[in-house]
Order: C-alpha cells, then sequence, then structure tokens
C-alpha cells in the first residue's frame, strides 16, 4: 500500500485525575481499513474525539495529510478531511433528511456553490445510499438502518479522505450488518480511507485490512486480524481474565 | 477592632443568608437541576405558601414554621398536578425545553393573578417570638449579635437540604431519581417507571416551597410580585452550585449569601446584585458546568 | 414548498392585521360621541405591580370624590365620569394610556397616575395637548419641562426635594448633630429623597459619614445597620420603599442603633399592613408622613370625615385596600377636588383660563389651604413629621387612634414633642 | 427579476403604508399602541436569530435593550445627538455586548447561557443604577428637540412645514423602517448559509462541528447581530418614553415577550416572531385599556399556556400542518 494518511504519536488524554489515553501511537495507511476494538471504556472514543477535534489530546502529536491537528478546531479538521460519525446517531433532528446532507455538501465539499449544485450532490449520494425516495422525510420516523445510513451518508457527503465510523452498525441485524459493510467496503474501494470501531468482531475481521485494540487507555495490540484475534492480551482484555 | 468585629458580623449574616436562599433554591435544585423543568415560578410559588403562612398565622394564630410545615403536603400535591400536565404536554413529546419556559411563565402570571385577587396587593408580615429580636454573644472582645429569625430559617434550611440529601443518597428512590437524571432506559429496564419517579420527585421539589414560604415571610415582607425579584438568585445559586448537586447548590447559596452581606457591609449594598452575579459569571466562564457540576454541558 | 406555504402565511396574516385593526376599531367607535354627556376625566393608575398599593387607595378616594361632586351637582352642570386604566405600574404603559383618554376615550381633563415615574411620561403628552395637568404625589416632575398647566400634590415645597425633609431635619436641631448617616432605596423617590436630605444635612453642617444606596431585593439589612452603627452617627437618615423600611425596621430591633434620630422618607411605614406587622418595633422611628389621626389635623377640614368614609367603604365593599387609607386618600381627593373647584370657578372647559385660575387661588381643601406657585408645586412644605411611640401589640386598630404618631411639627399642628430613638424603645 | 426580490419590494410597500400612516392624522393612540407592537416585533425577531435558529435561549434581552437605552440616554446628555445616531450607537454597542457574552460564554450551552445571559442583564442594571450621569437610580426625563433636523431636512414640525407633524409620527415610522429591516435581517441570515448552520447548531452543536460548521464563529455573528437589533430597539425607547428608569429599560416583560411571542408564532421561519408579535403585542395594548386590572397578567399567563401546549411549534407551524 501507500504513504501514511494519520499519524498518532504518543497521545494522552486525561479527565481530572483519570487517564484515558495514555500513549497511544499508531498510523493509517491511504487507502487503508482500519479497525480499532476494545473493551468498553477502554477509549475508542476518547481517540477518535481527540482525531476528530471534539476533544484536544493533552500530549502528544496527531499529523494528518500533513497537516498538525493539535490544537485545531473540529470543523477545520473536516476542511482538511476527517470525517466522522456518532455511535448514537445524531441527525439534525428538525430537517428533512435531503437538508441533513446539504449541511456539509455547502460546509466542506462544495463551499460556494449554488444551492441547485448543492442539491444535486445530497441527492446524488442518498442514491448511493438508496435512501434517494426519502429525501423529503423528516429524521423523526427513521428507523434503526436508516439512521445509522442517514450518519454515514451525511459523513460522505464531506467528502472526507478518511471517514471514522463510530459503531455503525451496534443494534442492527444480520443482514443489515452487511448492508453498512458492503457500502463502506464500496467508498474504500473508490479510495476513502476508513477508521471502524466495532463491538461486532465478525465484521471488523471481515472488514479490516489491520486492527488495534485498546485496553484502559492504553495500545495493547497491533496486526492483521488473523493476528489480533489469537493475541493473549486482547482475549484477557475482553474476558477479563 | 472595629473591622474585625464588622468582619465577623458579615460573615455570621451571610452564612445566615445564604442559609434562607438555600431553602429558597433546594426545591428548584430538584426540579431544575436533575429533573430538567424549567420552574420559573418557583420563587412565586414559595410567595403562594408565604401568603398561606401568613393566613395560618393571622387567623388560627399559629406559629410561621409550624404552618410552613403543614402547607408542605399541600404543595407536594400541587406538585403532582404541575408535573403531571407538564409531562402530558411537553415531555411526552420530547418537546424542547424553550416550550417548557414558557409554560412556567405562564404559571407565573396565573399565580400572581390569583394571589392578588385573594390577597390584595399589600405588603404583608408575620410576628413570632423570634422576629425582631437578636442573640448577643462576645467573643473576646467581639460582639456579635445574630437575629433569631435568619437563624430560624437557616436552621429549617439546614435540615431541609441535609434531609433531603440524605433522602437522595441513601434511599432507593434517591438513587432512582439520579439515575432518571442520567439513564432514563435503564431505570425502565430495571422495571421503574421513570414517570413516576420523576413525578413524585418534581412533587418533593415543590413541597420545599411550603417550608420555604414559611421561611421567606419570616425573613421578609411579602406582596404578591415580590417573586419575581428572586427568580435571578435562585436560578443562579443553582447553576452556580452546578445543577443536580443538592450540597452544590447549599455551597452556593452560602457563597451568595456572604458576597452580599460583606459587599453590603464594606462596600455599598447597591453594588451587591453585580457581585453576586459577577461570580457567578465568572465562575461560569471558568467551570461552564459549575461548582460541583458533573459531566456534560447541557 | 415551505416558501409556498409562507406565501400563504403571509396572506393569512395580512387578513388577520386588517380584521383585528377593524375590531380594534370598532370597539372605540362608542367612544367617539362624547360631547354632550358627562365631564369626563382620564388618568392611568397602577392598580397592580409594585405600587398598587397606592393606587388602589387612590382610586378608591377619587371615587368617593366623582359620588361627592356628583351629588353637589357635577361640573360645569354635568355629572363626572372616572376613566382609567392600569398602568401596571409599568412607565412604558403611560404614554399609550393618555393618548387613548384623550383621543379615543375623548376625555375633558387629564389627572396623573400615582407615583413619580408614572407621571414622568405622561408630561409630554399633556404638553403636546396644552392641558391642565394635575399630579399625585410626583417629585419634582416639571424641573427640567417648567410647564405652566401641572399642579402637584404632594406637599413638599417648591423645592420638593428638599422641601420633603426640610422639616425633619428642623426637628432634630434639639439633639445638636454633627454627623449623619444616609440609606436610600435603589429607586427614584427615594434617591431624590437622599439627595434632598443630603442638601438639608450640608445646610445644617452635618458631617456626613455614610452615604449608600441599597437595591430592591435585599433580603437581610442587618449588615447595613451594622455598617452604619460602626460609623456611629447622631443621626440615620433613610429613604426606603415598603419592603426595605420594613426590613430595616426590623434590622435596628434586631441590631439596635445608639443614633438619636432614625427615618425621615421611609415609604411604606404609613400603610396598615406594615404598621400592623411591625408593631412595637416602629416605636422611636422619626418618619415623615402627610396624615395622622391626631386631634390637631381638624385644620384640614373634612378629612377626618372622608377618612371614615374611606374605611367603611373598605369594610362594606370588602375591599383589598389599605384598611386605614390614611398616606394616599386625603391627597387623591385633593387633587381632583381642586380641579373640579377650578373649573367650576371658570365656567367652562378653557385650559388656559383654568390653569391661569389654579395658579393665583388660595384652594380650601381636605388638605387644608393649598397655594401653587409658579413650578406646579406647593408654595410652603407640608410635612408632617411625626415620631412613633407607645406602641404595645400588633393590632391594628392602635393606628386608628391619636397617640401612636405624635405630631412633632409642623408647629401649628404639634402634639409632642421629639425624643431620642432609644428613648421611645 | 421582480419574482426574485417580491419580499423586498413587500418591504417597502409596508414601509410606504406606514409612512402614510403617519400621514392620514389617526388618533395618536394608534401610533402609541403601533409603535409598542412594532418594537416588539423588532425584539422578537432579533431574538429569534440566536434562540429560533441557533437554539440558544437568551434571557437578557432586556439587558441588550437597557444598554440601547443608556447609550442613547448618555449620547442625549453628552451632546444632543440626533435620534438616528442615538440608535446607530446604541446598535453598536449593544452588537459589541452581544459578541463580547458570545465570545465569553462559548463554552456555555442550554440553561447554562440562558442564566448567563440574565446574570449579565442584572449585572448591567446595577452599573446604570449606580451610575448618576444617565440618571441612575432616580431616572432620567429626555426633552425631546422641538424641531428636529436631519442632515438638513426638517423632520417634525407642528406647523407642517416638516415631514412629519408631531414627533410621535415620526418615532413611529422610524421603528416601522427598524422592524421591517430587522424582519429583512432575519429572513436573509434564514435563508443563507449563516441559517442553515444555526440550525445544523440548534439540532446537534457536536454534529455540526464535525459536519464542517464553524459553530463558535456563527454564533458569535448570531449573538452579535441579535444584540446590535436589540440595542436599536432599545436605542429609540428613550426618545418615544421622555422618561427612563432602570427598571423599566430593563423590565422583566422584555424578557418574557421576547422569549414568548416567537414561540406563540412559531421560531423556525421569520413569519413566526412578527405573527407571535403583532398577536400578544396587539392583545397586550388593548387588554390595557379594556380589562386593565390584574386580569391582564392572567390573560398573558393563560394565552402562553394555551398556545405552547395547543401549537406546538407556534402558530405558523400549526397552519402549515394544516396545509399539508
Amino acid at each position: 500500500m501507500s504513504e501514511t494518511l494519520l499519524e498518532i504519536n504518543s497521545v494522552t488524554k486525561t479527565f481530572g485525575g483519570f487517564t484515558a489515553l495514555s500513549n497511544v501511537s499508531t498510523e493509517v495507511l491511504s487507502g487503508e481499513r482500519f479497525g480499532l476494538i476494545g473493551p468498553n471504556g477502554s477509549g475508542k472514543t476518547t481517540l477518535i474525539n481527540c482525531i476528530s477535534g471534539l476533544l484536544q489530546n493533552d500530549g502528544g502529536k496527531i499529523i494528518f495529510d500533513g497537516h498538525q491537528l493539535d490544537g485545531m478546531p473540529a470543523y477545520k479538521r473536516t476542511a482538511t478531511g476527517i470525517t466522522r460519525t456518532f455511535q448514537i446517531p445524531r441527525p439534525f433532528h428538525t430537517m428533512t433528511i435531503m437538508d441533513n446532507l446539504k449541511i456539509p455538501v455547502e460546509f466542506v465539499s462544495k463551499p460556494g456553490a449554488t444551492q441547485t449544485e448543492i442539491a444535486d450532490e445530497a441527492m446524488h449520494i442518498l442514491e448511493t445510499m438508496g435512501m434517494a425516495e426519502k429525501a423529503n422525510q423528516e429524521t423523526a420516523g427513521l428507523t434503526q438502518i436508516e439512521l445509522r445510513k442517514l450518519e454515514l451518508a451525511r459523513a460522505i457527503a464531506a467528502k472526507p479522505k478518511l471517514l471514522i465510523s463510530d459503531e455503525a452498525m451496534a443494534g442492527l441485524t444480520g443482514t443489515e450488518v452487511d448492508e453498512v459493510l458492503e457500502i463502506l467496503i464500496k467508498f474504500n474501494e473508490q479510495g476513502m480511507t476508513i477508521i471502524m470501531i466495532e463491538h461486532i468482531m465478525r465484521a471488523v475481521m471481515q472488514f479490516s485490512h489491520r486492527v488495534i485494540c485498546l485496553d484502559a487507555g492504553e495500545l495493547i495490540a497491533e496486526g492483521v486480524p488473523e493476528e489480533i484475534v489469537k493475541d493473549e492480551g486482547v482475549e484477557r482484555a475482553y474476558l477479563g481474565v | 477592632m472595629d473591622f474585625l468585629e464588622l468582619l465577623i458580623n458579615a460573615l455570621i449574616a451571610g452564612v445566615l443568608l445564604g442559609g434562607f436562599f438555600a431553602a429558597l433554591s433546594i426545591g428548584l435544585s430538584i426540579c431544575f437541576g436533575l429533573l430538567d423543568t424549567v420552574n420559573l415560578a418557583h420563587p412565586t410559588l414559595i410567595v403562594a405558601a408565604a401568603f398561606c403562612t401568613f393566613l395560618l398565622n393571622d387567623v388560627f394564630g399559629l406559629d410561621p414554621i409550624l404552618a410552613g410545615v403543614l402547607i408542605t403536603p399541600v404543595f407536594f400535591v400541587i406538585g403532582l398536578v404541575i408535573y403531571t400536565a407538564y409531562y402530558q404536554f411537553f415531555e411526552k413529546n420530547s418537546a424542547e425545553a424553550l416550550r417548557g419556559l414558557a409554560f412556567f411563565f405562564g404559571l407565573l402570571f396565573i399565580t400572581e393573578v390569583i394571589l392578588i385577587m385573594v390577597f390584595g396587593v399589600d405588603h404583608r408580615l408575620v410576628n413570632a417570638a423570634y422576629i425582631g429580636k437578636s442573640m448577643g454573644m462576645s467573643l473576646g472582645t467581639i460582639d456579635v449579635s445574630i437575629p433569631y429569625r435568619l437563624l430560624v430559617a437557616f436552621a429549617v434550611a439546614a435540615i431541609m437540604t441535609l434531609g433531603l440529601q440524605m433522602f437522595l443518597d441513601r434511599s432507593f428512590f434517591g438513587r432512582a431519581t439520579r439515575a432518571v437524571h442520567q439513564d432514563m432506559m435503564a431505570l425502565s429496564l430495571m422495571g421503574v417507571d421513570p414517570v413516576a419517579i420523576k413525578r413524585i420527585a418534581f412533587a418533593i421539589g415543590l413541597g420545599t416551597c411550603g417550608l420555604a414560604g414559611a421561611l421567606m415571610i419570616v425573613v421578609i415582607p411579602i406582596e404578591p410580585a415580590v417573586g419575581r425579584l428572586f427568580i435571578g438568585n435562585v436560578f443562579a445559586i443553582v447553576v452556580l452550585g452546578g445543577l443536580g448537586s443538592i450540597s452544590g447548590t447549599l455551597i452556593a447559596a452560602m457563597i451568595l449569601g456572604i458576597a452580599e452581606s460583606v459587599v453590603s457591609t464594606f462596600f455599598g449594598p447597591s453594588w451587591a446584585p453585580a457581585v453576586s452575579f459577577g461570580i457567578l459569571l465568572g465562575v461560569l466562564a471558568f467551570r461552564p458546568t459549575g461548582l460541583l457540576g458533573v459531566g456534560d454541558t447541557r | 414548498m415551505i416558501r409556498i406555504l409562507a406565501n400563504r402565511m403571509r396572506i393569512w396574516l395580512v387578513a388577520g392585521l386588517v380584521v383585528s385593526s377593524v375590531v380594534l376599531s370598532g370597539s372605540f367607535i362608542n367612544a367617539a360621541q362624547a360631547q354632550k354627556g358627562p365631564i369626563k376625566v382620564g388618568f392611568s393608575m397602577a392598580l397592580t405591580g409594585a405600587l398598587a398599593g397606592g393606587g388602589k387607595q387612590a382610586l378608591e378616594a377619587m371615587k368617593i370624590w366623582r359620588d361627592d361632586i356628583n351629588a353637589k351637582g357635577g361640573m360645569l352642570g354635568r355629572q363626572v365620569d372616572l376613566v382609567y386604566y392600569d398602568d401596571q405600574t409599568n412607565p412604558k404603559n403611560v404614554p399609550g394610556i393618555y393618548a387613548k383618554l384623550l383621543d379615543v376615550d375623548k376625555v375633558d381633563f387629564i389627572v396623573s397616575g400615582y407615583g413619580t415615574n408614572l407621571i414622568a411620561p405622561a408630561m409630554p403628552v399633556a404638553i403636546d395637548r396644552e392641558v391642565v395637568f394635575m399630579g399625585l404625589f410626583g417629585m419634582n416632575n416639571n424641573k427640567k419641562w417648567k410647564y405652566e398647566k401641572y399642579f402637584q400634590i404632594l406637599p413638599a415645597g417648591p423645592d420638593p426635594a428638599v422641601g420633603f425633609s426640610s422639616n425633619w431635619f428642623e426637628a432634630i436641631k434639639s439633639f445638636k448633630p454633627k454627623t449623619i448617616a444616609l440609606v436610600a432605596a435603589d429607586a427614584e423617590f427615594a434617591r431624590n429623597l437622599k439627595e434632598g436630605a443630603v442638601t438639608n444635612a450640608k445646610r445644617m453642617g452635618l458631617e456626613i459619614v455614610y452615604n449608600k444606596n441599597y437595591p430592591p431585593k435585599t433580603a437581610d439589612f442587618t449588615p447595613i445597620v451594622r455598617a452604619v452603627n460602626a460609623k456611629k452617627p447622631d443621626i440615620f437618615y433613610i429613604a426606603s420603599y415598603p419592603n426595605g423600611s420594613a426590613g430595616i425596621v426590623r434590622a435596628l430591633a434586631e441590631v439596635g442603633s445608639d443614633a438619636k434620630a432614625i427615618g425621615g422618607g421611609m415609604v411604606g411605614l404609613q400603610f396598615a399592613g406594615i404598621m400592623a406587622g411591625l408593631g412595637p418595633n416602629l416605636n422611636g422611628i422619626l418618619n415623615y408622613d402627610f396624615y395622622v389621626p391626631e386631634p390637631t389635623m381638624a385644620i384640614y377640614p373634612g378629612s377626618s370625615e372622608l377618612i371614615k368614609r374611606y374605611q367603611e367603604k373598605v369594610k362594606t365593599e370588602g375591599l383589598k385596600t389599605d384598611a386605614l387609607g390614611y398616606y394616599l386618600v386625603p391627597w387623591a381627593y385633593a387633587y381632583v377636588d381642586i380641579l373640579g373647584q377650578a373649573v367650576n370657578a371658570v365656567g367652562k372647559i378653557d385650559h388656559d383660563a383654568i390653569a391661569e385660575y389654579i395658579h393665583k387661588t388660595k384652594f380650601t381643601t381636605v388638605v387644608g389651604d393649598v397655594e401653587f406657585g409658579d413650578n406646579g408645586e406647593w408654595t410652603e412644605s407640608r410635612t408632617i413629621v411625626v415620631q412613633y411611640q407607645g406602641i404595645k401589640n400588633n393590632d391594628l386598630g392602635q393606628f386608628a387612634k391619636p397617640g401612636t404618631r405624635k405630631i412633632m411639627l409642623p408647629e401649628d399642628i404639634k402634639t409632642g414633642d421629639v425624643q431620642p430613638f432609644n428613648a421611645l424603645r | 427579476m421582480i419574482g426574485r426580490y417580491k419580499f423586498e419590494i413587500g418591504c417597502i410597500l409596508v414601509l410606504a403604508l406606514a409612512f402614510l400612516a403617519t400621514q392620514a392624522e389617526f388618533n395618536r393612540f394608534y401610533y402609541f399602541a403601533g409603535f409598542a407592537i412594532l418594537q416588539y416585533v423588532m425584539i422578537a425577531t432579533a431574538w429569534n436569530i440566536l434562540g429560533g435558529y441557533g437554539g440558544y435561549i437568551n434571557f437578557g434581552t432586556a439587558g441588550f435593550l437597557g444598554v440601547g437605552s443608556y447609550v442613547a440616554i448618555g449620547l442625549i446628555e453628552w451632546g444632543d445627538a440626533a435620534i438616528v445616531w442615538q440608535v446607530v450607537a446604541a446598535a453598536v454597542v449593544a452588537g459589541l455586548l452581544g459578541l463580547f457574552i458570545g465570545y465569553f460564554t462559548l463554552r456555555l450551552k442550554g440553561v447554562y447561557f440562558a442564566i448567563a445571559t440574565l446574570a449579565l442583564a442584572i449585572v448591567l442594571e446595577t452599573i446604570v443604577n449606580n451610575w448618576d450621569f444617565v440618571g441612575g437610580a432616580a431616572g432620567i426625563s429626555i426633552l425631546p428637540p422641538r424641531k428636529p433636523e436631519l442632515l438638513g431636512i426638517l423632520i417634525v414640525d407642528r406647523k407642517g412645514d416638516g415631514i412629519f407633524s408631531n414627533s410621535k409620527e415620526f418615532l413611529f415610522f422610524l421603528m416601522a423602517a427598524m422592524a421591517i429591516f430587522s424582519v429583512w435581517v432575519a429572513r436573509t441570515v434564514e435563508r443563507g448559509k449563516l441559517g442553515r448552520g444555526l440550525n445544523a447548531i440548534k439540532d446537534n452543536e457536536e454534529a455540526a462541528e464535525c459536519m464542517g460548521v464553524p459553530t463558535l464563529r456563527l454564533k458569535l455573528i448570531a449573538t452579535t447581530l441579535s444584540g446590535a437589533l436589540m440595542g436599536a430597539a432599545g436605542g429609540i425607547f428613550p426618545s418615544y418614553m421622555t422618561f427612563v428608569d432602570p427598571p423599566t429599560a430593563f423590565n422583566l416583560e422584555f424578557a418574557v415577550n421576547s422569549l414568548a411571542m416567537p414561540m406563540i408564532g412559531g421560531t423556525f421561519t421569520w413569519l413566526g416572531p412578527v405573527v407571535g408579535a403583532v398577536l400578544l403585542g396587539t392583545v397586550q395594548q388593548i387588554a390595557i385599556v379594556t380589562i386593565s386590572s390584574e386580569l391582564n397578567l392572567l390573560i398573558l399567563g393563560v394565552l402562553l399556556v394555551i398556545f405552547v401546549t395547543v401549537a406546538p411549534h407556534g402558530i405558523v407551524g400549526w397552519f402549515m400542518k394544516k396545509n399539508k
């Protein structure tokens, strides 16, 4: 594969006396499908919050595509090409699905475009997600899978180089998981780098080129899926022995 | 020596005044801090309780505090009614807190009008053995005088606060209330009806209006619109203390009481509000969740 | 989609506006056909809000006046009607109310509501229409305007802020004071009173050792009283509103004070509810007043009968206003009475002539003889200085009898001698 | 072409109508009542830019209005500035205040922000109370100029030589112009990138930030804009009242109405605050001169409760649902 897209260099984050991340270092390569696993409270979400800019890391460096991200507000990081989804979907609930997608299109991927161009672009993404017919629907009546897809579609609408998917499959049925996986793989094949956080092992292992595992804020394992599954540390972290 | 004497007296008066403020705010700390209902009518309902106290004192000669205890159940029931209505129209449809704000504004006006129609617009006071007298003490060369009326207010407020704090910490119901604040889902999975919990918690919060009203008329003269003057204070105290923290509310009330008393003594009372609310702004700027606030900044 | 709906909404909105304005004007049509009916006297009055206690009292007195004058044949042979609206003690409502009174209700005369800050916004309206404007308890409202048709009933003399407390400072001379402390509520009336008091204090050569204001929501006054005590003043002048007055009197009872004279401009101590509530704590306070049930007040002809009628009215009609009515009733009666007398004497509705007549006439009213100076204020100050004494309990009845509020000044109606504060505690 | 500027043309027509109304010499009561209603249209509209679009509840409307009023008073006391300059200066100062409070409270959300703005209003009132140059707690009377001129044109003259024969008519017209301007501003915001960004912030600020919305900058623009418009509405107030004291300028009523009116009308479009202000403002003006007792307050209370319970998306929302 190719060069490093995201470099995480001894990143540390503390809340009061509690250390959520300690000295985490890793790299994500351009075009990679990257899995991030770990038990509850291991620091996965904190790490991606630090990458996406909702939190600022206390120590260490994050470098993305040549930009040093530390201290940069989240919206600027989005402009450099990072977007993310949320574990619990956070749609703009007073807007239609179409309008939800228009926000990243207007603010990130096509700044200065006319309303028609923006709408066309948003519609295009909805079509690729198979949600075109719901464009003018409010978000209130959406099913769980639709909410997840909207969350992904909105992130993709920003045309990111790196998409961080935070448990996009929690609570979905088996076929729905496959549907989401298919979407992610499709966009990866178009060149989008993807970090996937997931509890559903089957999905991560099937999806990822490479996986890291966090436990109690520390990186305990890194490697291809087959190695990770066999790793003793990972097993201990998950089984709590 | 004069300065020291003034300072000590100002601090004591501030602590006592803080107790009074705590009594006014503690119910709101539950309704607003734990349950997210922006009950703007809280101070006005306290005034309503104060008028009831006045009536019981004037007609039956009851001691104000005793009267306050007697009307507390009435306000508990009023709380049940208000929350049921509030839930029906707002919370059930997960309406924004903003709409609730307007609802409680409306409630404030309606309560005020009822008070005007029933009691008229004149100022009312009550009498009791502990009003208008003070306890004198000497600490070495320093003379300290403590007005009994504030001492009573402080004692009752302290009992109320500690009682509620223990109730919320130790009882199953109290823990359930805190859980409602954090995670409604988990609670309903445990087989507890979160709405019932919230209804009762709100009623308890409103029940405190009964005693707080009695304290109010013991401490200051009342008229129907006097509640509006305290809206700023009580919300400032709850927010300053940190939403959901009863002990934070008590500490914040003390801070505001001491600030008001010390500023009044040494710099002139007209600057007191600027200092009190300046403290609030300062704290919010550096600690967005208040003194003892936890977690999210809603 | 939204745009189309918004367009529809706009049409609906315009339609709504038209309908509501039609309804609005329709409700006023009947008011436009006035002229030959009764003479209408219009005013705004604080019937709700902070000053409602005074406002409601004043309104009842004015209704008594209306019944009286109508019984005597009315004004210019026509019956008198009062037209009034509640200003909610909010000055913002006042300009609109007076415009409504003059333009829509077509009242023949306007008089003011109760209180300085509710008179002030009505002044330009009166000046604009060049009509006579009678004021009820305004503190120097005409200072900037110098309007020649404004007359004001508060008996504070030609320089009201100073005149209001001049008798009080006269009364304390016997203590041979050297120092004074002053406290005022953060509100217009109290602040004006304090400024006048500062002038009087300086004239007497008193040293000002404390001079501060307190905000309306002050809950505990003991820090203020202690801070004043620390300065050991001979005199403690207080210009306060009802909440503060009651709070300070209580704080004085709790903390005590060695000042010889305490009080001065404490509004609210004249109100029945507060007097009864404070009871013996009032003893020793030296305060202003306008009317008290002392026998010498007989020089105000008809005043005690008026007060009795008011108290009867409150009882029989079950009104929720001040049970005693000493504070405002005679004055609210007098300010409309003077207008009535003047109009009947001039014999026509001619505002220039009526104003001229009021300027040059000495009126005999329930508040005694009244003369107005060039600025529309009384030519002399008739503020009464009273000292509370001999109050034993919280019974309201005792305040309706002579003896609890003895008159110290003016000399001609004096019923007692001023004593040091602590001598009466 | 015309279609595109339909709204602007409508604004000019309404303004022309307002001007005609001043020349028609109606009962002067209508100018007073109209002024009060139009002032609320402006205040509610200004509030809604931050509160309705951005979801940030400003509880300190009275603070911004009061600052506007007292800037105007300061200018009058200092050097008899013309009313237009009073309004402009009031808008600038209140706008800066908005920027300041926006920056100062940028980490605060929801109720914390609301309480912070309330605290700010109280601090400001206390400062004015203690500032004797502008009258302090005693209040101050303003004498309007007899024959105000602007750029050499006589504005008001009783004999009919000026544009208006009465200063109240002039103030009514000025207020109408300002109200229409603020509605135009609000509509422009609503239909632009700013409005869409604010909407995203209201729905979920973190998600908005992650979708590339510069939340802090947009919030600062909104607080500044909203504050400036409120300040301007306050700047004209002393000339209308001729007497201002702190309790009037910082009245709680402003906070209540600025929040209640958009809510009753509907917070998601510019029309909502206008409908709410016209409706509630008219009811209040009529109630003052008809019912005229404590029942006034009761009506306001009952109206508030009924509207927020029965029409949760405001009158405009209710009608749009009907039309769907």
